[in-house]
């Protein structure tokens, strides 16, 4: 007889589990939807159609699409990272928001530099500050205790305090109303890809998806390796899953908390690339817009791995993008419902994510005709 | 007596602006000492906030608007409830969904009833919780001291601040006196225990949420129907979230989570006290830097004194049974 | 509390106070219970032995309403009964002792007890109503144990006494104890048996998980065999031996005691001079502490747990960090110098450590075995290519040591959450043990391990003896320190109560210096 | 033949004061004409341009957007589109053809209720809260604080303001909060420039037997007998004049500032507040209007 354990015959096939399910769930969300919009008066399947056209179907949605997908990929990734090293970094959009600082900076400084040159600065520039927003908590944690839930929210409201203090009273391009910088120059501006496009002869219409996107797959890839395929992502996860075991290892937890809430906080930082260099083109007032938390989110359903955040990002994306086309298309379906079908499909593929899970084994096994049988307890 | 008098009215806003938060702490308390994470309190109390103003307003009746409003909190912790104590979800995951969804809910529901716009129409009069003068308060007025403190900081809050405060050493008997209580803490804790000695883990966390569900409703109540007086698209404005950081601060405990959310309120009290007035030594400060006052001060006070709180160990981690 | 009629233990003819028929369990696809009979007559004490992962925590969590089965009878006094729960289980005046104890850490021990019991609303009046009952149970079985410690304090025999309480105050006729003795010093041991043959003097019955048969042969009436999810055999444990039962268990002839040449000692590897370890309350746990383990030879640290064998290895591993003394690995004085003195430095010396838990430090539970295989070992040249860690040669090297230490499940890609806990052992054992260590320091190297695993791991560490390695062993299992060093040396609250070679010591010599008697020191004074 | 179209900011159109005055203006303007238009809120800074564009595209021919953050989204979406007509309220567009600008002379509008406050003023101490530490709402400030000290200038203004979020113009309870702080110190009328905000500062001081001063809307009927005025700001009339004198064709671009000679901004009186405010008081307040009017009286703006 075979170990029981070493080979499993009627064992369920990933793609049930990675691809059906999260069908099912996402189905559900645009039921329940579907089931509101009717409420109001309209027709849910014209809604969702409205909302997949507008999320995929020209060339300039599916940019503005994969521009707010950009942003929740730096967001996404850095959460995942604090997450691996057993840390809860909620403050993504404190850490975007100075992350940005760093960026405008030297965008706004940097004059009349060549892009690249000026988007190495500015990686560089958007980590420091950002990373810095996370050390800080990072730092308390390992050697104070101090918990991040509450220094990483205390800290997203100094950053907040703090950009509105430079944008009113320092930054601001002098006599006019607006809390915002000066344009960054041409040059030191992310090329868009419609420019790019551009000059080989296609022509779509103007969206504000930019380079940084590919930044921010360069990153998914980065912290992929970093995570799972070097030894200083092993000892990050180590003292995120047992932090005895690192210490008895010889990882020290303290060093690991501080770098890897740094790390976390840069890549939030990065997120500016994509909303100011990309495509603001200056510092403006509150350009994170609650990204920061939607992110949270985002690395939680694509279970803080970065083809999973890839893949959430851009579920995101689509909401938000077709969202905003279907309030525009069907203003009854104002923007506020457009948040309320938003957090279905959180809730529905995210926290119900298991609803169907014994349903769908059940029907796999009847399938396959499996053998094992069902549990008939005695009465 | 000047100063006096300064004093109390800064307390007395604190206990104001403490309210909301100790509410949600103290419901967050009951979900994560049960084993449940609750991300959702800022949800939960928006949610609460948008019933108790509509039914309030049509049915004239702040009661009634509180009733509704905590029918309605402890509906979504049922949901909570379904997402992660049956179905084993992650916690915080449905606490970010819950509040998203509220976020939109209340203003698109209240543009259907209303049609104001996210809003429901201002309360007025009856429609609200009123403040109330305790026996004696205006004969004691003019008594130095006592008087003012009597007069100026424990009288003149309406009832649902006395609940609040109330809610304390009620939930501090609860969680230490009663039976229920020492399951309740069992079961944030060691899941298995409770479950090993013939007790429902579910139902144990049913429970907690249908507490905390009770507790989110009435601080939604508060900000409508009586600091407050409609709801308008947004108005929690993060006080869940910094409820949440009281209840870490006060280490799940009903006393000190006490003690940090006044914290956060007075040094939010003093913060708005400060505004616009030249500081000591350093002279007139930019408004944005006195408003980031109270958090800093509890990033160091929190560094600098609290040191590390663990939660229930149990607390986000969904109960499957182990051996 | 209810409680089912109790049958007098005397007659004879009495139906069985447990009988299972038939039953059967899945876990997924593993059929880890298959057509599972058993019959426990009242009033006696029955073994269940089997290899790790037969099934026997299963079929008892089964009969406690912990898990429930696909299919079969549980039968109470003759009786069907349903149990779904472990309330029902409680009802049916079944208690049960779990293998990993189900307490409330941070309660004290009469709320651990009491609670699910607590007879009323408010806590206070069923506090002091059981504050009463516990006393009178510390009484009649001499159970004692302070009802307001704090359970995360206690040592783990007094937890288990807990463990016991709490069945016993919840009137349980049956008893149900999931390898009991697992945690335990020799004195506890005892102690726990007297405990359980005056309950069964009363009447109760007596389920007893164990791997140890010489427990097996000292305390019960009968005995049930398990293997690979069946029940393979009962036996009147007076008409049975340790031989015959083991081969039930493992299905071949096991060396119950592993044949060991003479010691060749070398040059000393390491010597311990006055050391002391302060713990993090601030309590000095090793004092004075002076040993010397040479090359060839493997020196046992004996002693009841707790008594600072823990802090000793931790020092010596670089974890904990020595308040005093001196530690001289190799001749060189390490103990004041934070840079040799530290879990990375040590390993890269040569320094080998299998922790006392291993799924607390040895492991990490979540990790693939093959990532739990380099566990300290990670930034090795031999699994990093350049700033990538090598996955080919860490599973090729993981899958050495599986074939090696007859690992099982045999897949380095495996969670290693999802190995049983002897395996778990192998794996630690084997890295550690491969990376060629000239000092080994080892805890408990056997805890909750099966015979034949035991059997395996004892004989490896003497063939690494006999290739001229260091090794320090701590255990508190006594057979276990006899049977595997050359010299004991037996701790006693933090001191060295002194040492002997293996040849002098005998269980009631060691058993004297574990409390603190050195009878050579008295037979002088 | 005029196919119009409204983009409002973040706040949403409902505020209750800026965009709802705009909502308004749009409203009337679809009344009056007959014509329906368009309309699109903001929720984030990537959806500016895209909504002016996805207007454009889709054939409206008038586009008026509230608030001064669309400036640089409507530069270069008026570029890509020059036969649209554009309106843009709170930002100063001279240099783009088909752009038509609107700003307001807050200071001076908030100069009066400033004026009024001080006069009603029993204590002396007089409130001010804010939404956010943004220019615009210090111009609020600035012009408040002028008045105020144009009628008594021994009087102190409690200047606070709401937070630094954008949750700060949607959070009543905090609102209330500065004003009865601002009680407690002795004020007795307070004025808020903050949004959804500034309803918990009316509230406050309905609550407190107090004065309060509302924004942008004519908000007098939300406490009759409390809220002593409102500062008008006439959002809905630039929205109004954008639509129209595209439809009778006099539409032209540039820069055009409203303000109290042209009653783009104002207090408002109407029967609710009549009781408020005495014939003397308001013959102080009419005679400082006449004399900004005329020019003799300055009211000096905030420049950041
Ligand atoms: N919770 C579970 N999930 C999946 N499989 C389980 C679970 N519990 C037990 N098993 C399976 O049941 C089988 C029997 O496990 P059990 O714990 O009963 O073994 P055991 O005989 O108690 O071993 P040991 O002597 O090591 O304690 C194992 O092979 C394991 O695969
Ligand atoms: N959750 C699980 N999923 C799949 N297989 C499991 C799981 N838990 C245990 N197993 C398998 O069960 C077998 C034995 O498990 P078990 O935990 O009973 O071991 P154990 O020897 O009792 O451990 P311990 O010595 O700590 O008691 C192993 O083959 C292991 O692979
Ligand atoms: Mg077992
Ligand atoms: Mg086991």
């Amino acid at each position: 007889m075979a170990s029981p354990a070493s080979s499993k015959p009627g064992e369920i096939p990933g793609w049930i589990y990675n691809v059906i399910l999260p069908i099912l769930n996402l189905l559900a969300a645009l039921v329940v939807s579907g089931i509101l919009i009717l409420l109001i008066g309209e027709n849910p399947i014209n809604a969702l159609w409205v909302l997949i056209q507008g999320a995929f179907g020209y060339a300039d949605n599916i940019g503005y699409t994969l521009y707010y997908a950009t942003s929740l990929i730096f967001v996404g990734l850095g959460f995942a990272v604090a997450a691996h090293g057993g840390k809860f970094n909620i403050g993504g959009e404190g850490q975007g928001y100075i992350g940005g600082l760093g960026i405008g900076l030297a965008c706004l400084y940097m004059g009349s530099t060549p892009w690249p040159i000026v988007m190495l600065v500015a990686i560089v520039g958007g980590a420091v500050c950002g990373g810095v927003w996370g050390l800080v908590p990072g730092y308390l944690a390992a050697k104070r205790g101090a918990h991040t839930v509450i220094t990483t929210i205390m800290f997203n409201f100094i950053a907040s305090a703090l950009m509105t203090y430079l944008l009113v009273d320092v930054l601001i391009r002098p006599g006019q109303q607006n809390p915002e910088s000066e344009t960054f120059a041409v040059t030191s501006q992310l090329p868009q890809v419609r420019d790019i496009l551009l000059n080989f002869g296609i022509n779509i219409p103007p969206n504000p998806l930019n380079v940084s996107f590919v930044i921010a797959l360069l990153c998914c890839v980065a912290v992929y390796y970093y995570i799972w395929r070097t030894r200083w992502g092993y000892e990050l996860r180590a003292v995120g899953q047992n932090e005895k075991a690192a210490v008895y290892a010889g990882i020290s937890p303290t060093m690991i908390t501080i770098i890897s809430m740094t790390i976390s906080g840069a890549l939030c930082g990065l997120m500016g690339l994509n909303v100011l260099m990309g495509d603001q083109h200056r510092i403006v007032l509150n350009f994170t817009a609650g990204l920061g938390f939607v992110g949270i989110a985002v690395a939680l359903m694509g279970r803080n791995h970065p083809f999973g955040i890839l893949l959430a990002s851009l579920l995101f994306g689509a909401l938000y993008q077709g969202g905003s086309q279907l309030s525009f298309d069907i203003p009854v379906l104002n923007r506020d419902l457009v948040v309320v079908i938003q957090g279905l499909v959180i809730l529905f593929t995210g926290a119900l994510e298991n609803q169907f899970k014994p349903y769908l084994e059940w029907t796999y096994r009847r399938l396959t005709r499996q053998s094992v049988p069902q549990s008939t307890k005695e009465a | 007596m000047d100063n006096l008098n300064d004093i109390v009215t800064i307390l007395a806003s604190t206990v104001r602006l403490g309210t909301p938060l100790i509410l949600c702490a103290i419901a967050g308390l009951f979900s994560e000492r049960s084993g449940v994470v609750d991300m959702g309190l800022e949800g939960k109390m928006l949610g609460g906030a948008f019933l108790a103003a509509s039914v309030a307003y049509l049915t004239g009746s702040p009661w009634l608007g509180l009733l509704a409003a905590i029918g309605f909190s402890i509906a979504i912790s049922m949901l909570h409830g379904y997402a992660c104590v049956t179905l084993n979800g992650d916690q915080v995951v449905t606490g970010v969904a819950i509040n998203i969804m509220i976020a939109g809910f209340g203003p698109t529901f209240a543009f259907s009833w209303f049609n104001l716009g996210g809003r429901t129409p201002n309360l007025s009069g009856g429609q609200r919780f009123k403040d109330i003068t305790l026996p004696l308060a205006d004969t004691l007025k003019d008594v130095p001291v006592i008087g003012t403190i009597y007069d100026g900081l424990i009288s003149g809050h309406n009832i649902l601040v006395y609940v609040a405060f109330a809610v304390v050493p009620l939930s501090w008997w609860v969680l230490y006196k009663t039976r229920f209580g020492l399951r309740l803490r069992a079961v944030g804790e060691n899941p298995s225990a409770v479950d090993v000695a013939g007790i429902s883990v579910r139902g144990m966390r049913y429970q907690a949420l249908v507490i905390n569900g009770v507790l989110c409703g009435i601080a939604g109540a508060y900000l409508s129907t009586a600091h407050g007086a409609g709801f308008i698209r947004d108005m929690s404005a993060g006080k869940g979230y910094l409820a949440l950081a009281a209840l870490i601060f006060g280490k799940w405990k009903p006393g000190p989570t006490l003690a940090a959310c006044l914290l956060f309120a007075f040094a939010d009290a003093v913060q708005v006290r400060i505004q616009g007035v030249p500081l000591p030594f350093i002279g007139m400060v930019p408004s944005s830097f006195v408003q980031m006052i109270p958090y800093v001060l509890t990033v160091l006070v929190l560094a600098g004194f609290v040191g590390k709180s663990v939660g229930p160990k149990a607390a986000g981690i969904p109960y499957v049974k182990e051996r | 509390m209810t409680s089912a009629p109790n049958k007098p233990a005397s007659k004879a003819a009495a139906l069985p106070a447990l009988e299972l028929r038939k039953v059967n369990k899945w876990f997924g696809t593993n059929h880890a219970n298959r057509d599972i009979d058993l019959a426990v007559q009242p009033g006696t004490i029955h073994g269940i032995i089997g290899e790790n992962g037969a099934g026997k925590s299963t079929i008892m969590s089964i009969v406690y309403g912990f898990y429930s089965a696909d299919s079969g009878e549980v039968l109470v006094n003759g009786t069907p009964v349903t149990i779904t729960s472990p309330k029902d289980a409680l009802a049916a005046g079944i208690g049960m002792v779990h293998q990993h104890f189900k307490l409330v850490d941070n309660f004290t021990v009469l709320e651990n007890v009491i609670l699910g019991v607590e007879g009323g609303m408010k806590l206070a009046a069923g506090m002091a109503r059981a504050r009463a009952e516990l006393e009178r149970l510390e009484r009649e079985y001499g159970l004692e144990v302070s009802p307001d410690s704090v359970v995360e304090d206690l040592p783990v025999g007094i937890q288990q006494r807990v463990e016991i309480l709490k069945a016993l105050y919840r009137g349980a006729d049956t008893l149900i104890l999931d390898e009991p003795t697992g945690v335990l010093t020799p004195q506890e041991v005892d102690e726990l048996f007297r405990i359980l043959r005056q309950l069964r003097e009363q009447g109760k019955t007596i389920i007893i998980i164990t791997h140890k048969l010489g427990e097996v042969m000292a305390l019960t009436d009968r005995v049930s065999v398990m293997r690979r999810g069946e029940m393979v055999a009962h036996r009147q444990t007076a008409e049975t031996s340790k031989e015959e039962l083991a081969e039930l268990m493992v299905g071949r002839k096991v060396l119950l005691r592993v044949a060991k040449g003479p010691a060749n000692p070398g040059a000393t590897v390491l010597k311990i001079d006055g050391l002391n370890v302060i713990d993090g309350q601030g309590v000095r746990r090793v004092k004075d502490v002076s040993l010397d383990v040479r090359a060839g030879e493997i020196v046992g640290i004996a002693g009841v747990s707790g008594n600072g064998q823990s802090e000793l290895l931790q020092a010596l591993s670089g974890i904990m960090k020595p308040a005093s003394g001196q530690i001289l690995y190799k001749g060189e004085d390490i103990a004041g110098d934070p840079a040799k003195l530290n879990a990375r430095a040590l390993r890269k010396a040569g320094v080998g450590h299998v922790p006392e838990d291993r799924q607390r430090e040895g492991l990490v539970m979540s990790f693939l075995a093959a990532e739990s295989a380099i566990l300290g070992y990670h930034d090795l040249p031999a699994y990093n290519r350049g700033i990538l860690m090598d996955r080919d040669a860490i599973i090729a090297e993981t899958q050495r040591y599986i074939e090696k230490y007859d690992v099982r499940p045999t897949s380095p890609t495996y969670k290693s959450s999802n190995f049983s806990g002897g395996n778990q052992q192998k794996l630690v054992l084997a890295r550690e043990i491969e990376n060629d260590p000239d000092l080994l320091l080892i805890g408990q190297p056997t805890r909750g391990v099966d015979i034949g695993a035991i059997e395996f791991i004892h004989s490896r560490l003497i063939e690494m003896r006999d290739a001229g390695k260091a090794i320090l062993v701590v255990s508190t299992e006594l057979d276990e320190v006899m049977s595997l060093s050359d010299r004991i040396v037996v701790m006693f609250d933090g001191h060295v109560v002194g040492e002997l070679p293996a040849s002098e010591a005998d269980e009631r010599i060691l058993g004297l210096m574990m409390a603190g008697i050195d009878p050579k020191k008295n037979q002088a004074a | 033949d005029v196919s119009p179209a409204i983009i409002f900011d973040m706040g949403g159109k409902f505020d209750k004061s800026f965009n709802e005055s705009a909502y308004n203006g749009a409203e009337k303007f679809a009344k009056d004409s007959g014509v329906k238009y368009r309309e699109f809120e903001i929720t984030n800074e990537a959806q500016r341009e895209q909504a002016l564009r996805n207007m454009a595209r889709r054939g409206s021919n008038v586009i008026a957007a509230a608030g001064f953050a669309q400036e640089e989204a409507m530069r270069t979406v008026a570029k890509e589109f020059p036969d649209v007509k554009f309106c843009i309220v709170d930002s100063a567009i001279e240099d783009v053809p088909n752009i038509r600008s609107y700003t307001f002379k807050e200071e001076e509008g908030s100069f009066l209720v400033g004026m009024i406050a001080a006069l009603k003023s029993q204590t002396g101490k007089v409130g001010f809260v804010g939404g956010m530490d943004i220019p615009l709402i210090r111009n609020f400030g600035h012009g408040y604080e002028q008045g105020v000290k144009y009628v008594a200038s021994g009087d102190e203004v409690f200047m606070n303001m709401t937070g630094t979020t954008p949750a700060a113009w949607t959070d009543p309870t905090k609102g209330a909060e500065l004003a009865k702080s601002q009680f407690d110190r002795g004020a007795d009328v307070v004025y808020a420039a903050a949004g959804a905000t500034g309803l918990g500062v009316l509230q406050a001081a309905a609550d407190a037997g107090k004065f309060s001063i509302g924004v942008d809307s004519n908000q007098n009927w939300i406490h009759p007998g409390s809220v002593l005025t409102s500062m008008v700001k006439r959002v809905d009339v630039a929205v109004y004049d954008c639509y129209n004198s595209a439809k009778d064709g006099s539409w032209k671009g540039g820069h055009e500032v409203l303000s109290l000679a042209n009653s783009g901004v104002d207090f408002a009186m109407d029967d609710n507040n009549k009781p408020l405010i005495s014939d003397e008081m308001l013959a102080k307040v009419n005679d400082a209007k006449a004399k900004i009017i005329a020019g003799t009286l300055k009211v000096e703006p905030y420049t950041p």
